[in-house]
């Protein structure tokens, strides 16, 4: 599996935000977008998750199931969490895992971001940090190969980042990749670093 | 008691008005139950109104 | 000293625990009671057997307007006095007193169509009632909306009053319109005195149906303390977990 | 359970929660409903003759004010990036979305329909006949809609940008359900036609309605 970009160029309301970005990576591999604000790290995200459009330049899956496009392979994590107030955590979590078609591991999801003693609780209850972790539950829930998470650690505590820095060991030891915009270190000891914009 | 040629109105009235009456007793007593049932499933999970162990420090 | 005892929400639900026996089997006996003169009640000279209807009719529509004055009154008790259990009074009030307004309205057209040959005229005091119950639901829908129930009850406390001072004006300017489109075509054996052998059963039958008001009324206090505390409860285990 | 399924079960089920809009419209149309005679009069003759393009004013109304948010709260959480990444196409989750959204809202408005009926002077039987046209008629109403509330999102301007761009759409539905209604009631055109034309754009909106709202979507959200 490889996910390789050319040349890849995005441009908003007319203006340039990035231009020229190449980076290649084989399963395994994580790969952390850094740069200023504006940068584009989170328009580099929405691209490959097929939400905005390639300006210019050439994006590829390969290796990976052949008829499903990079965005029906991938998880996006964004900067909202998707989650809707009036409807239990687990019935969140339900909903998400069979909307994106995955197998039925709802108890195997909260346990991992150590949510079960709420899953009977409205989400309109939660925290900012544990809605961040009801979201991050769908990523275990279903099985996808690209994981692309927008500043994952934010609103997480310490222990939060602990569990979710090994959630994502796990998905990379497994053969995954992860594209993540971060400014600050998100718990990954080996992953390579894409800088956007001018230095 | 003889309710004359307007019998099905009669009815239809007191019949409504005991169907609404019903209702309110259902859902007065249904939510009872139901909030009965959340207070025991919290209480048994250790759950309590006040933060209890808050204010003290903890070792 | 007992109203403070009675500002405990824990203190209350003691005394209701302890009061809606009694008031249950108080409104039981009052229905039996009401309705076996109800049973036994000559006809109208007018309405014939229909003013069997009234006896459902009358207590409904004075209890509709009761529970509003219910609602204002815990209303000022939640703006101004900011009492835990006037909001709780409130919010109970409104489905029962819309409850019984629907039972007016449904009533006053079944008892319309025999009488007037038709369910629904836009008569000045059908009109108002009407309008009353379109009330009830903004308020019900405002409880409906609001997630977080202090700023719910503050919001339909602000409705009720203003709907206090309103329903007046409403009334005036309904009858206002009525008479200005409709000359009075409706027969309607208002004004003269009602004969004591209709007026008793009614009398009794508003009391039972006063009973009912506040032991449904209480229960469904009881009820929503009850769902505060599991409010609160719930909010102390996402802190917690 | 298939996406579709599962995102109709959860749009339904936010409806009817706390804080969902379910019977709002509902609640909506009865109040429009009874303002008509305070601007009219209370002449029953009158009311009974007009009651029909009342009742299908009001629904017209209540049916695509109550559409305002439908995409926004999804748009607002996130929850739209991951609708429009999913295996579904967007248009079949749009339609799950308007499906959810006419059981809810829309079915209420039929199923009250006989009880305003009656305020208006409106015969029972033939109040029979408007329900049926209106039952015929909402969903067109709801999936004309899709494309309103969609652009509105897109645009990210709500209330009253969605009645300005779907009302205009919504005049064939108008036509045909009030000439149906009457048809029906006083003759003398026969009931059939009109009816069979408001089926028809019930129909064509089902398909129109989502592709139209995804494409909004696509291209008004990057």
């Amino acid at each position: 599996m490889q996910l390789t970009a050319e040349n890849l160029a995005c441009s908003r309301g007319g203006r340039e935000v990035f231009a020229g970005v190449n980076f290649s990576m084989p399963g395994g591999e994580a790969l952390v977008v850094t740069g200023r604000n504006g940068a584009g790290k989170s328009s580099l995200l929405r691209m490959l998750a097929g939400l905005i459009s390639i300006s210019a330049g050439r994006l590829a899956l390969t290796g990976a199931e052949n008829d499903a496009t990079l965005a029906e392979q991938s998880h996006y994590l964004g900067h909202q969490d998707a989650v809707k107030p009036s409807l239990s955590v687990s019935e969140n979590l339900r909903f998400w895992a069979e909307f994106l078609g995955g197998r039925d591991a709802i108890g195997a999801a909260l346990e991992a971001v150590d949510l079960v003693p709420l899953a009977d609780l409205p989400a309109a209850y939660l925290s900012a940090g544990q809605r961040r972790r009801l979201s991050i539950a769908r990523l275990v829930a279903v099985q996808r190969p690209v994981w692309l998470l927008d500043e994952p650690t934010s609103a997480l505590d310490v222990p939060s980042q602990k569990r979710l820095a090994e959630l994502m060991r796990g998905h990379l030891v497994g053969g995954g990749m992860i594209v993540a915009a971060a400014h600050g270190p998100i718990g990954l000891e080996r992953a390579r670093e894409l800088k956007l914009g001018p230095a | 008691m003889i309710l004359g040629p307007h019998v099905d109105f009669i009815v239809a009235a007191y019949a409504v008005t005991v169907f609404v009456v019903v209702a309110l007793m259902a859902w007065v007593i249904l939510d009872y139950l139901a909030q009965r049932r959340i207070l025991g499933d919290l209480e048994e999970r250790g759950v309590t109104r006040h933060s209890g162990r808050a204010g003290k420090v903890e070792r | 000293m007992a109203v403070i005892d009675l500002a405990n929400p824990t203190r209350f639900l003691a005394v209701v625990n302890r009061v809606l026996p009694w008031l249950m089997a108080a409104t039981i006996l009052a229905f039996a009671f009401g309705l076996a003169r109800v049973m036994y009640a000559p006809d109208d000279y007018q309405q014939g057997a229909t003013v069997k209807i009234m006896f459902l009719h009358v207590p409904a529509a004075w209890l509709g307007m009761m529970g509003w004055g219910v609602m204002t009154v815990a209303a000022l008790g939640t703006l101004v006095w900011r009492h835990p259990l006037a909001d709780v009074a409130g919010k109970a009030a409104a489905p029962i007193g819309a409850a019984f307004t629907f039972i007016c309205l449904v009533t006053g057209s079944l008892w319309g169509r025999p009488m007037w040959g038709t369910y629904w005229v836009w008569d000045a005091r059908l009109t108002s009632v009407l309008v009353l119950f379109l009330l009830y639901l903004g308020v019900l829908a405002l409880y409906w909306t609001a997630e977080d129930p202090g700023r719910g009850s503050r919001a339909a406390a602000i409705l009720a009053l203003v709907g206090a001072v309103n329903i007046p004006i409403i009334k005036f300017s309904v009858e206002w319109w009525n008479t200005l489109h409709q000359p009075a075509s409706i027969i309607r054996s208002g004004g003269s005195a009602i004969d004591p052998s209709i007026l008793m059963p009614l009398l009794i039958m508003a009391g039972a149906f006063t009973l009912l008001f506040f032991t449904l009324h209480l229960a469904a206090m009881r009820n929503e303390i009850l769902r505060r505390r599991v409010r609160s409860m719930r909010l102390m285990q996402a802190s917690r977990a | 359970m298939s996406a579709f399924t599962a995102l109709l079960a959860r749009d339904m089920r936010i409806a009817i929660r706390v804080g969902g809009g379910a019977l709002m419209g509902a609640l909506f149309f009865l109040i429009v409903v009874t303002m008509m005679p305070f601007a009219i009069g209370p002449d029953l003759a009158l009311l009974a003759r007009i009651g029909p393009a009342i009742l299908w004013l009001g629904a017209l109304l209540a049916s695509l004010l109550a559409l305002d948010r439908l995409f926004a709260t999804d748009h607002d959480d996130g929850s739209l990036d991951l609708l429009m990444m999913g295996r579904m196409p967007l248009e079949l989750a749009i339609a799950a979305k308007g499906i959810a959204h006419w059981l809810t809202t829309g079915l209420p408005l039929v199923l009250i329909t006989p009880v305003l009926g009656l305020m208006l002077n409106v015969e029972l039987g033939a109040m029979g006949w408007v329900s049926l046209t209106l039952l015929a008629g909402t969903p067109a109403l709801t999936f004309i809609g899709l494309i309103g509330a969609a652009l509105s999102v897109a645009l990210r301007r709500g209330g009253l940008l969605l009645a300005v761009l779907v009302l205009p759409l919504t005049i064939p539905v108008l036509i045909f359900g009030v000439a149906a209604a009457n048809a029906a009631i006083v003759g003398p055109a026969p009931f059939g036609p009109p009816f069979t034309i408001l089926c028809a754009l019930s129909l064509a909106s089902f398909v129109l309605g989502p592709i139209a709202a995804a494409a909004a979507l696509r291209h008004g959200l990057e």
